[in-house]
């Protein structure tokens, strides 16, 4: 937000498409289950704006390059889905039961919230994952000779 | 044997030549990035392959409307299940074979196959 | 990078259309996507069409099918993806190490 | 009737474009037309009445082709052409 990007198309992108990828990525999060969407492509979307504004704004990105805690990010994923599955065993259920989750509500909307639960998780580790293998494959601490990421 | 049979083994015919257009570039090509780009053809043909055991004639997407309660209405959701984590599975390979791929042009600072074969028999 | 056929591409056509032919002699057995008693339409697929709604509450099958009744899969997937993660920031943001195997020897010259 | 119709067309077109894809002497060329392979193929997905799958792939196809330009980006580097 310092300077102006060069072109307007960029400006535009940055201004207007980051924050409409933001909000359609938890969007398709949280409305998978009654309509097309899901964890993984909640995931890839929150990425994509990351991955934009990346690519438009190197010189902020060299400060942001934590590429070890994108990586304990992405194991957060997993752990969120496995504590959901542990989570039935002591009130009598299997592993990954959702109708058996401590939850106020009917049992069939328990599987609803068991379902959103380890969506969370799938969008977590699916998202840092693709960060993670952007910034390891481009580098993107170091850019070329003009400054340009790609 | 009417039309709609017989497309449906044109559609066999047409995804059998992709896979194998694929498994012809990853063989013939020297170059590693389109042995890669090969091995991506030869994936969707098998996605494909597998969507089209899954429907049938008139299926509609399996998401359940209310008042449609017969089975033969709705596509089948397992093998799109299936394909889903596929697809997922298919860009980590691609990340992980591309992360490959940049460590042996460090290494032998160069990305065709023969020319690599034959410095590894030196 | 200018590609050329040469004679040995001939022995990989050759080789492609025997994997076709095989192909193709398979292709005779399969379903046409016409009939509807084919056993993938019929075992289990039956009771995620029917009952997915009813038991888990979410009218989306894919859904239900790839987070309820074989979340167990998805487990494992998700743990796949993070590994991808984890092998690429080990082969290519690591470098700065001793004895580090793929760097040549200007790695060597910064830890001095 | 209609469905296999289109299907075959399509399926030829996703033919034709993933064979330019893999053939075309350019490096980033190819990778620009492996895009509209993609794109042919969520076309394809949706005819099967996959919508999530499509979803999936159209999203997935945008994310696979930042990693080729990136990593050929990063191929090229040594090179003099």
């Amino acid at each position: 937000m310092k300077q102006k990007h060069s072109s307007i198309i960029l400006e535009v992108a940055y201004r207007l498409l980051i924050p409409v990828l933001i909000v359609f990525g938890v969007y398709v999060l949280i409305h998978g289950e009654y309509s097309p969407g899901g964890g993984f492509q909640a995931g890839v979307i929150l990425a994509l704006a990351v991955i934009l504004n990346r690519v438009l704004e190197p010189a902020d990105v060299k400060k942001n390059y934590w590429t070890y805690k994108t990586i304990a990010l992405a194991g957060m994923g997993p752990v969120i889905y496995m504590m959901t599955g542990l989570l039935s065993i002591p009130f009598g259920g299997h592993f990954l039961e959702y109708g058996l989750l401590p939850l106020p509500v009917h049992e069939v909307e328990r599987h609803l919230y068991g379902i959103l639960f380890i969506e969370v998780g799938v969008t977590l580790g699916v998202m840092a994952t693709i960060i993670s293998i952007f910034d390891s494959l481009g580098k993107v601490g170091d850019p070329d000779e003009r400054g340009n990421l790609l | 044997m009417s039309v709609a049979i017989f497309f449906s083994y044109v559609i066999f015919w047409l995804i059998a030549l992709l896979y194998v257009s694929g498994f012809f570039g990853m063989m013939e090509h020297n170059h590693l990035v389109k042995k890669l780009m090969a091995m991506n053809l030869m994936q969707t043909a098998v996605i494909l392959f597998f969507l089209l055991l899954g429907q049938k004639i008139g299926g509609i997407t399996p998401i359940a409307v209310p008042g449609i309660t017969d089975i033969d209405a709705y596509a089948n959701p397992l093998p799109q299940a299936l394909m889903l984590t596929a697809i997922v599975v298919n860009l980590s390979t691609t990340g992980i074979a591309l992360t490959f791929l940049i460590v042996i042009k460090k290494f032998w600072n160069t990305l065709d196959e023969s020319e690599i074969m034959r410095r590894m028999d030196k | 990078m200018k590609h050329t056929f040469s004679k040995r591409s001939l022995f990989y056509g050759g080789l492609c259309l025997a994997v076709l032919a095989i192909m193709a002699y398979s292709m005779s057995f399969l379903p046409s996507y016409t009939e509807m008693d084919t056993p993938v339409h019929r075992n289990v697929a039956e009771r995620y069409m029917t009952q997915a709604e009813s038991e888990t509450g979410s009218p989306n099958m894919v859904t239900a099918v790839l987070a309820d009744y074989r979340s167990l899969d998805t487990m494992i997937e998700t743990t796949v993806i993070f590994t991808a993660g984890v092998v690429t920031y080990a082969m290519i943001a690591i470098r700065r190490r001793k004895n580090y195997i793929w760097g040549g020897d200007e790695d060597h010259e910064t830890e001095a | 009737m209609m469905f296999v119709i289109f299907l075959s067309l399509l399926l030829l077109i996703i033919l034709i474009t993933g064979l330019i894809a893999v053939f075309l002497p350019r490096l980033f060329g190819s990778g620009i037309l492996f895009s509209a392979f993609s794109f042919f193929v969520v076309l394809a997905y949706l005819l099967l009445s996959a919508p999530d799958v499509a979803f999936t792939e159209a999203v997935i196809s945008v994310i696979s082709i930042a990693y080729y330009v990136i990593a050929i980006r990063e191929l090229r580097k040594g090179d003099l052409e």
